[in-house]
């Protein structure tokens, strides 16, 4: 079966889900991410970062393209939040600043990413807010955040 | 070569200049052409003309221009349709029911509705607004659009009501007097409504919010103080399972919010954990960590309070001091009512008590009244209400009465069919009558073939075959 | 052997220089690192947040409906493309028919758009390399898509008009002949441009070879839109990927071809959205010309109330794929929206290309890039 | 010719104090003249700027502050009045300086800008006697003292402690300096043919013969050097890098705001008069009417169109024609960048300048 390469080649460490994408585990990704990136899916559109709240388990899809067979591809890898996942943004220079937004948001450490910070934060931000389990600070920088609204007329 | 350098040297400077008198040739065009190429208005002595559409009640009809939000409050039924919809929650309505029995008349709106209530208060901050007209379009009665274009005749363009300042943006388009709030029987809330309208006069607008503003010295070391709680929660670091590290931090923080020592946080701790079943090996270490945990910063504790206290404004100062037992309670000991509104009332009910410099025990009794009255008060939130006391009084008589009195209510709804059932009437209309009367219904404990009977007699007229039989299979 | 800028003998250091948050070219809020040896630029860091609103976050409190408003302040030049391209992500998880109407109308109103936001970054890139004049006038022409769009949905710039599931309105009386009417107004106005700006020796001079962005790279930092088709990639959601009913229309996908100098130079970049307009003008006219009768509120759902799931929808907007990536847990709150802007992946590729060329290219590349920090923020 | 100086000293001689004395005071007389007219200049050619643009962009421009109120009910010469609100404002407003600028010589810069522009001034002749001092050396003074102004760039640019405003004097230093050469090789062309250096020989041989501009295919090209290079030596676009907007945010003048801005500007406006002036006289004909352009037999009672009043409106009309193109140029151009303007000037106007030295020497030679 032609169309989808990573299912034919790591038969045995990716699930297919039903909407067509596949779930790896964190530990493959090196190998596999590699393998994609050899079979002509050079256009890595979007990393999104997911916080499974009830699985107590982060999240991460990647949705690839290939601009010459213009197929796409979705890979998700579910792991702890402990874990730090391989980091794509030395095949794909546009992953580098994805990871640095899932790593700002979401809290994902990326291993072997070139400059891991945050991006869209100021950088003395503490925490990472797509997290559920975040809860608004009740001071920035010695100012405190507004929280409750009673006052508003 | 040469030649070739040569001419493409002079081909250059020749398409540059022809390319340089086509450009200016053009602008010259414009500037000769003034008169009739000019696309700008003189804005206030000239003004853009407004695109046409009418206000109707078919939804094409709606007048689309974005300015200035209006409500014909006397169309206004109190659905709350348009403060639900609204996505930055500008809106602030507050409705009045009549009490049960009393021959209040509410009026009836151009559509011919019989209001249910009256609103004693509908505010539109438009200075929150962002004028997507998401409110406009629920509502029943079409009682709030955005003013301007067809409706002229109606309402002025008012898309330029800018102002010096920002309090001039919030529009109050309720008309109930005192007197139709007191005809109606709402004391309550006319007392609530003043006495936050001079707290207002009197510039704590900002209760509710973290309480530290005031003194300048207190703020540079607040985030420090935040940091000093840290080692407390990271003991709780080694367990894996972060639902459960979850569970068990926001237990510290309750604890300590609630003054308790550390061996009574972790049986609070512990407790936690067991209810929801995150017990582990690891857990129960720090757990035992916790209660061994004999740190300096214990001092700090007391500390934080004095800080809290300097943070409210002066004149409470003396009394707070001397009465070291409220700080046990304070108003961030409310936080743990999830619900929004219940919250909301709680913390009115803890500041006016506040005020009045009643004791802690005392301040949870009025909190527990208040909730009952207005009926958001269920067992869980009282036992931990309760359990904030410093004496451990035995609950008092009304609060046992309110348990059996909610008991009744549960048992009601079970005998009585779901509100839900009725969306399936297709017929806007019809499904708002059928609602009224099947809340009407529930309010007198009626059981669902009742209420059913009711709304086949009292619609017959409004109902087709499809929906009578809809409604008649919910007996 | 012999170097004129050997900085041993000289001594010459490197200036970290801060071009914004306020700085007249930045297109918003965006701040540049700049590390420059005399005029030439050796590195560039862009710093973005500036503008963050936590969109994202945002959208994990709101309801499905609510958050329209909340994407139209995304991409505030191309309002239109973004509740677009959210509703589509939406109308996947629910899986709805729309009506033939509906989706007329919103690709004539996308098209629109695009025409808009073009016209924007065309008179903002000849601002950007110091021709004025060319911004009012494309300023002039994008006020009368404006007004068709006032009265359309009632507002100029966030319109909250495509709503999952169908529009806020139908047409209002008039309005496709009006449209024709602007379309006969604007074919002549790019001719004007063309004299103007795009065939002017200077603006020649100063975008031709510029910035060149290879294929390669452009694919590997994750480009898209007009600045990737200007690399010659012919990667044009409309009709590689084709949704809504762009199937229907004939038109071409215009890619760079390097006239003026190197294929992805900056000309490359502003010359494709001269022609993409015109590819819009000529959609426009097959879609005015054929659009069917209906009711364009019939699919609407009552309430938005997804199964379980998760979406990932591409879109094209004005500056690039859209990416709407929504996941669902039955409720009517989305657990995680996660919204791909073209503009943040076409700023990351900055560095790359305007490295080692002057000041004054750098505001060149960053305006053929065409970025809008509300999008890249968030 | 007589200067006007040399005029006063002669109409005062009859005051009998020190003759040294009587200078300091005739020379006041003509200095707060040449102040009012640049004032003045400045404001007609900021309105004239506006109004242009505005209608090479399809807008109004200024309509708001009309000079003369209302009349019928509408705005009667609407906007005229701006540049004198504009120009109050500009000096009622609050003069920052930064806080790490060296504040005496912020001070300075726009002085030595303004000075530089003032006294070149004294040597441009607005009609055949309408001079301040009349050198025999005239060109070469002009050519001398409008490049003082670039001491007061380099010295704003500098001391404002601004990396923007640091580029924007390195780029007006180096783009000025360039362009001075082009522009002393056009005009010592005309020196040249001429054989003087003195403004008012040059004109009484332009009657003489005819108009430099049309002398010779040479002179021709000539006057487009001269007239492509005063732009960059006064910043208009496409020359505008010092000032780049949209690079530079303002340039050397970033940091400046209220009076000393204002003086900029003062100065900008009336290098840009200066530059028209001497073009006008130089290749146009100067105080000549444009009748003699075509060696058409004047006949006597036209003759007055070449007094000396009318000789005024002369060069001032040929001034404010090309100013009005300098606008012109500005509103439809893009800027260039900082090497392809350098490549222009060493590359394409000096080459071309030189040859045409050497051609025109032919061209004398033959004619």
């Amino acid at each position: 079966m032609s169309d989808n390469v990573v299912l034919d080649k790591f038969k045995d460490k990716c699930t297919l889900l039903d909407n067509g994408s596949i779930m790896i585990h964190f530990g493959d990704w090196e190998s596999i991410s590699q393998f994609i990136y050899d079979s002509g899916f050079d256009y890595l559109m979007c990393i999104t970062s997911y916080d499974l709240e009830s699985d107590d388990k982060l999240g991460l899809a990647y949705n690839f393209y290939s601009t010459l067979e213009k197929k796409y591809l979705e890979i998700r890898i579910e792991f702890d939040d402990k874990e730090e996942i391989f980091s794509v943004a030395n095949l794909y220079r546009t992953a580098d600043w994805h990871e640095r937004e899932a790593y700002d948001l979401m809290g994902i450490s990326f291993k072997g990413h070139p400059d891991l910070k945050r991006i869209l934060l100021p950088d003395d931000w503490e925490g990472h807010p797509l997290r559920k389990d975040w809860e608004e600070p009740e001071y920035y920088n010695g100012m405190p955040v507004p929280k409750d609204k009673s006052y508003w007329e | 070569m040469g030649t070739n350098l040569l001419s493409e040297y002079v081909n250059n400077i020749i398409y540059g200049i022809r390319t340089f008198l086509t450009g200016m040739g053009l602008t010259f065009k414009h500037f000769k052409n003034k008169k009739d190429l000019v696309a700008t208005l003189q804005y206030p002595n000239e003004k853009w003309p407004i695109p046409e559409r009418n206000i109707g009640f078919n939804e094409e009809d709606y007048n689309v221009i974005r300015s200035r939000l209006h409500v014909d409050i006397d169309d206004c039924i109190g659905c709350l349709q348009c403060e639900k919809a609204c996505p930055v929650d500008c809106i602030k309505i507050d409705t009045l029911k009549p009490p049960k029995g009393s021959d209040y008349d509410c009026g009836k709106t151009s559509h011919d509705t019989q209001k249910k209530m009256i609103v004693p208060r509908f505010t539109i901050d438009m200075s929150e607004c962002m004028y997507c007209d998401l409110c406009v379009h629920p509502c029943p009665e079409e009682c709030i659009y955005m003013v301007g274009g067809p409706n002229e005749p109606k309402h002025e363009i008012d898309y330029e009501f800018s102002q010096y300042e920002r309090h001039g943006l919030i529009f109050e388009f309720a008309t109930s007097t005192e007197q139709d709030i007191l005809d109606i029987g709402g004391e309550t809330y006319l007392k609530e409504r003043n006495e936050k309208a001079e707290r207002r006069q009197k510039g704590e607008k900002l209760e509710g919010i973290v309480d530290s503003d005031a003194s300048g010295t207190g703020n540079t070391e607040e985030p420090e103080k935040a940091k000093h709680k840290d080692p407390l929660l990271e003991i709780f670091n080694i367990v894996p399972d972060k639902a459960a590290r979850g569970i068990a931090k926001k237990a510290i923080v309750f604890g300590k919010r609630s003054g308790f020592d550390f061996i009574k946080m972790s049986d609070e701790v512990e407790s936690r954990i067991t209810a929801s079943g995150k017990t582990s090996s690891e857990m129960s270490t720090a757990i035992e960590n916790l209660k061994n945990y004999k740190p300096i910063i214990s001092d700090d504790v007391p500390s934080d309070d004095t800080k809290q206290v300097t943070g409210e404004s002066e004149d409470k100062k003396g009394t707070q001091v001397s009465e070291p037992k409220s700080f046990g309670f304070n108003i961030k000991s409310l936080d743990f009512i999830t619900d929004k509104m219940v919250r909301g009332i709680a913390k009115k009910t803890f500041m006016k008590c506040k005020r009045s410099k009643l004791d802690v025990n005392a301040t949870i009794d009025a909190i527990i009244t208040d909730l009952d009255a207005n009926s958001k008060l269920d067992n869980e939130t009282k036992e931990t209400l309760l359990s904030f006391k410093t004496n451990n009084d035995t609950p008092s008589d009304p609060s046992l009465e309110e348990n059996i009195k909610e008991d009744s209510v549960k048992e009601q709804t079970d005998v009585l069919f779901d509100i839900k059932l009725l969306n399936d009437i297709e017929d806007k209309m019809t499904r708002g009558s059928a609602k009224k009367i099947y809340m009407a219904g529930k309010r007198a404990n009626k059981s669902s073939s009742e209420v059913v009977d009711d709304i086949l007699n009292e619609l017959s007229d409004k109902l087709d075959d499809k929906t009578k039989e809809l409604i008649g299979g919910l007996k | 052997m012999y170097k004129i800028l050997d900085k041993s003998i000289i001594g010459a250091d490197e200036m970290v220089l801060n071009m914004g948050p306020q700085h007249p070219s930045t297109h918003g809020v965006l701040r540049l690192k700049i590390i420059t040896d005399g005029e030439i630029v050796s590195h560039i860091e862009p710093i973005i947040g500036y503008l963050h609103r936590c969109f994202e976050k945002h959208c994990e409190n709101l309801s499905y409906e609510q958050i329209v408003p909340f994407t139209d302040r995304c991409d505030y030049l191309a309002a239109m493309h973004m509740g677009h391209a959210y509703s589509i992500a939406v109308e996947k998880l629910l899986d709805v028919e729309l009506p033939e109407r509906v989706e007329y109308i919103r690709v004539i109103v996308a098209e629109l758009q695009r025409i808009a936001s073009h016209l924007i970054a065309i008179g903002a890139f000849g601002l950007d390399v110091g021709a004025i004049t060319p911004f009012t006038w494309t300023l002039r022409d994008r006020e009368r898509i404006l007004d068709l769009f006032e009265q359309l949905s009632g507002a100029r710039l966030l319109y909250n008009y495509i709503w999952p599931g169908g529009l806020a309105h139908d047409l209002p009386p008039g309005f496709v002949d009006k449209t024709i009417e602007f379309l006969d107004y604007f074919e002549p106005q790019i001719t004007e441009y063309n004299d103007l700006l795009t065939g002017n020796k200077i603006f020649i001079e100063r975008t031709a070879d510029v910035g060149v962005m290879p294929k390669e790279v452009a694919i590997n930092y994750g480009v898209s839109g007009p600045s990737l088709r200007a690399s010659g990639v012919d990667y044009d959601l409309r009709k590689t990927d084709p949704y809504s009913i762009y199937d229907k229309f004939d038109f071409n996908v215009p890619v760079g071809d390097g006239r003026m100098g190197t294929v992805g130079d900056c000309w490359d970049r502003y010359y494709v959205r001269v022609l993409e307009m015109e590819e819009s003008v000529k959609i426009l006219r097959q879609a005015l010309k054929s659009i069917p009768k209906g009711d364009v509120h019939s699919a609407m759902p009552k309430k938005i109330r997804p199964k379980k799931g998760e979406v990932y929808s591409r879109y094209e907007s004005a500056r690039g794929d859209v990416g709407f990536y929504i996941r669902s847990d039955g409720k009517n709150i989305p657990t995680r929206v996660k919204m791909r802007s073209p503009a943040y992946c076409n700023l990351s590729v900055l560095n790359e290309i305007s490295a080692g060329w002057m000041i004054s290219d750098v505001i060149t590349v960053l305006g053929s890039l065409d970025i809008v920090l509300g999008e890249i923020d968030r | 010719m007589t200067s006007i100086v040399d005029y006063l000293l002669n109409l005062l001689s009859f005051i009998e104090i020190d003759a040294s004395l009587l200078l300091i005071f005739v020379i006041l007389i003509p200095g707060i003249g040449l102040f009012l007219v640049m004032t003045v200049n400045a404001m007609v050619a900021v309105y004239m700027e506006r109004k242009i643009s505005a209608f090479m962009q399809d807008r109004l421009g200024p309509m708001e502050v009309g000079l003369f109120g209302f009349k019928g009910g509408k705005k009667f010469w609407g906007g005229i009045g701006q540049t004198i609100a504009d120009a109050i404002k500009l000096l009622l407003k609050e003069d920052i300086v930064p806080n790490d600028a060296d504040k005496k010589l912020m001070l300075l810069a726009p002085f030595v800008i303004f000075i530089g522009a003032f006294l070149t001034w004294i040597a441009i002749p607005l009609s055949e006697n309408l001079v301040v001092s009349d050198f025999n050396i005239g060109i070469f003074y002009i050519i001398a003292m409008s490049s003082v102004g670039v001491i007061g760039i380099i010295l704003a640019g500098w001391s404002s402690n601004n990396k923007w405003s640091l580029y924007g004097a390195m780029r007006a230093a180096a783009q000025i300096i360039s362009y001075e050469i082009p522009i002393g090789l056009s005009l010592l062309l005309v020196v040249m043919v001429t054989g003087s250096l003195n403004l008012g020989d040059i004109v009484q041989w332009q009657a003489d013969h005819r108009w430099f501009i049309v002398h010779s295919p040479f002179t021709f090209i000539a006057f487009f050097i001269y007239f492509i290079s005063v732009l960059a030596e006064t910043n208009r676009t496409p020359f505008d890098i010092p000032e780049a907007e949209s690079e530079l945010v303002a340039g050397w003048m970033t940091e400046y705001s209220g009076f000393k801005w204002a003086i900029f500007f003062l100065s900008e406006y009336a290098n840009m008069l200066i530059v028209s002036i001497v073009a006008s006289v130089v290749f146009l004909g100067g105080w000549l009417s444009p009748l003699t352009l075509f060696n058409i037999g004047i006949p006597d009672n036209w003759m007055f169109l070449d007094g000396p009043i009318l000789g005024f409106f002369w060069v001032l009309i040929k001034a404010i024609f090309l100013i009005f193109v300098m606008m012109w140029f500005r509103w439809t151009f893009p800027r260039l960048r900082v090497d392809q303007l350098m490549y222009l000037c060493w590359k394409v106007f000096i080459p071309f300048a030189l040859a045409n030295l050497f051609f025109v020497s032919i061209w004398e030679l033959i004619f």
